[in-house]
């Protein structure tokens, strides 16, 4: 072997030192044994290697870099032959940071989809390939024992959210869950969560429709709004309650809100408003009493009360 | 001597002409990737390593002689052709940035030896039984196969320089 | 067995009859095996059955559909039972037609995705599944004989198009390809092409740049265009010849051509042209002397030729 670099360490702390050696080996005939090894960190000659000849007669040189400063930096192992200088061998160096511990871990059950979606904040880079993976395991009561482990879930690369399908949940058995961080420096885990996966569905918004003509048994009253809605279809086995908020389209108006509108009866009627005025309206829904999590707000519909 | 550079059929030689550029284009952006992922840029610095590795040229003696003997050109073209086949194949696993120019290379530097091969078949001058491939260089480490694209790129376009010069004389007389 | 259907053949062609029979096993304890065995097409009972009492003392019904006109339709032998019709079994008749030839079968080899792109005509729908694949071999001549097969190349669902990829092709070698439709009915083979895939390389466009100020050995002069241009990376490699057409934005103008710009130089002075007139100038190029297709029309370049 014409020059073999063994590396302290291929990956280390950012800052920290790395120790390399290089050994020519005395069969490496066609080299002058006797010159000096050199040192190329990047482009750069590194001063500092220190020589020794070995027992078997081949060429060791050692070099310590104190304070490694590049992510990323090739380390070579040089020789003049002639007067050009020659690379016998090279190492890729590689410096970073344990991984960082992932946090705002949240996840939601997704019904049209029908898979768990988690997300979490992943941390400052550490620089160095971190593999995240969200771990979970099957449990009965608050997620102190450590039952059956569910799927490893790893998200796509880059990606700091994962979705766990179907078949793997129990939907009304409480689950732990937490995300793990991995690279060659280190081990994070992120918070712990326990949830029954339903208790975390996130509803789709109703879609409302004007009610044209209001109802023949109640006819338009001035200042009245009738509203119509269309449940999103794939919640309906689930008992929810809605919100209604209306501002009239004027300037800086601001929402106004109709807390629990009974979500059984799919339509609603509005009063006290302002003639001859525009309203813009939109209703969210969330499972209720079981837990949930809000829907976003429908997409607004625009009407118009009658002149007084 | 040359038989009459006429027994090669013109679009023979066009089809050869581009094949050249287009492995020559290829050599370089292997040569480009190999230097921006791996900061080997200058093949001049890894002659040693080459020496110990047992790279070797291929011979293009005979298309230089005064006398250009076309069929010993043809075989030297289509050794060197071969020999650049099995380099390339040896560096097999040289790393992901560059492995896809790596297969598109293997590829046209085949197609172009199959294209010669077939080439001297139809002169009834190719040599007997399908070539084997001698011993090739064996890479012990990641550093030693990414050196060892550096100098196998650099000797292939030293190769294709004068095969092109060949070809283009050919074409033109 | 309480009522199995055997039929004659599950997939016919459109039009034709199909024969089926039902037999109602006598160990069929808990029916009446007197009572008869009748005959469901989709939703309409289908008279006509022909029953008899095999020797094993099991009931036995046939029944002919002259012209089977439904695409798929379920025929289902049944029995009443008390006063409801009982369905014993079921199963799903389907006709149409052998595949029709696949046509218009064209190539080209683009050097982009440096893979062959074959696309073809499916031909009308046979109403039954119909598997398409590109077949083809390579060959020394004019693809007289059938040497190495190459990979049959399947398309996606529904498509009629499909791409052989670069390490499938000798791009300097002829080979031969063709369709082959295949269905329940029957195979059928496209016209068989014969070809190098370099040959029918379809180059990108060059994109045409404005030389601004026209270069100083050529003031602008009244009339005149200076035109440069930078040809398509990938196919730098390929001696080629371009077209250039340019029309005045003038009403109803039609296009000239200049054929044949020299496509070494990627500078083109254009004269005789109107004072003060504003010029759409477009280029395409193709492979030239060896075969290849027209590249489109570049974008359009809009240029203003000088005052007088």
């Amino acid at each position: 072997e014409c020059g073999r670099i063994r590396l302290s360490d291929p990956i280390i702390r950012l800052g920290d030192s790395v120790t390399a050696s290089c050994i020519i080996g005395r069969n490496c005939s066609h080299l002058d044994l006797e010159s000096e090894i050199l040192w190329k960190l990047e482009s750069e000659l590194h001063p500092g290697g220190r020589q020794k000849r070995l027992p078997d007669g081949s060429q060791e040189s050692t070099i310590t870099v104190p304070h490694l400063n590049y992510t990323q930096a090739h380390l070579s192992c040089c020789l003049y032959w002639g007067n050009s200088l020659q690379i016998l061998d090279q190492v890729e160096l590689q410096a970073g940071y344990p991984p960082p511990v992932p946090y705002n871990l949240s996840c939601f059950m997704n019904l049209t989809t029908n898979s768990l979606i988690c997300q979490w904040e992943p941390g400052p880079d550490p620089y160095l390939p971190t593999n995240f993976t969200l771990k979970s395991f099957k449990n009965r009561g608050k997620c102190q024992t450590q039952e059956e482990p569910i799927l490893d879930c790893v998200p796509e690369a880059g990606k700091s959210h994962c979705s766990i399908p179907r078949k793997h949940l129990q939907l009304y058995q409480s689950m732990g869950i937490w995300v793990q961080a991995e690279n060659a420096l280190g081990t994070t885990l992120s918070q712990k969560l326990c949830f029954d996966p339903m208790d975390l569905v996130k509803l789709e918004p109703p879609t409302l429709e004007a009610l044209n003509p209001s109802p023949v048994e109640a006819p338009a009253q001035p200042g009245c709004l009738w509203l119509h809605w269309e449940p999103w279809k794939p919640g309906l086995f689930i008992t929810q309650k809605c919100e209604l908020r209306y501002q009239p389209q004027l300037g800086e108006a601001s929402w106004a809100l109709v807390a629990s509108v009974p979500s059984k009866t799919h339509h609603h009627e509005l009063c006290g408003l302002l003639p001859a005025t525009a309203y813009t309206l939109q209703m969210r829904c969330i499972r209720s009493p079981l837990p949930g999590y809000w829907s976003d707000w429908s997409p607004s519909l625009v009407l118009n009360t009658t002149e007084r | 001597p040359l038989g009459p550079a006429s027994s090669l059929p013109p679009s023979f030689l066009l089809k050869c002409l581009e094949q050249v550029r287009k492995i020559q284009a290829e050599g370089e952006v292997l040569q480009e990737r190999l230097c921006a992922a791996h900061k080997l840029c200058h093949p001049e610095e890894l002659v040693l390593l080459g020496h110990s590795l047992g790279i070797s040229q291929a011979p293009l003696g005979s298309c230089f002689s005064q006398a250009l003997e076309l069929v010993n050109c043809l075989r030297q073209l289509h050794s060197g052709l071969f020999l650049y086949q099995g380099l390339l194949q040896a560096l097999a696993g040289i790393s992901p940035e560059v492995a896809p120019t790596l297969d598109w290379l293997q590829l046209d530097i085949a197609d172009f030896a199959t294209n010669v091969w077939q080439q001297m078949e139809d002169m009834r001058v190719a040599p007997p039984g399908h070539p084997t491939q001698g011993p090739m260089p064996t890479f012990t480490s990641a550093f030693q196969r990414r050196a060892g694209g550096v100098l196998v790129a650099s000797n292939l376009q030293r190769f294709l320089e004068p095969v092109y010069r060949v070809l283009r004389y050919l074409a033109q007389t």
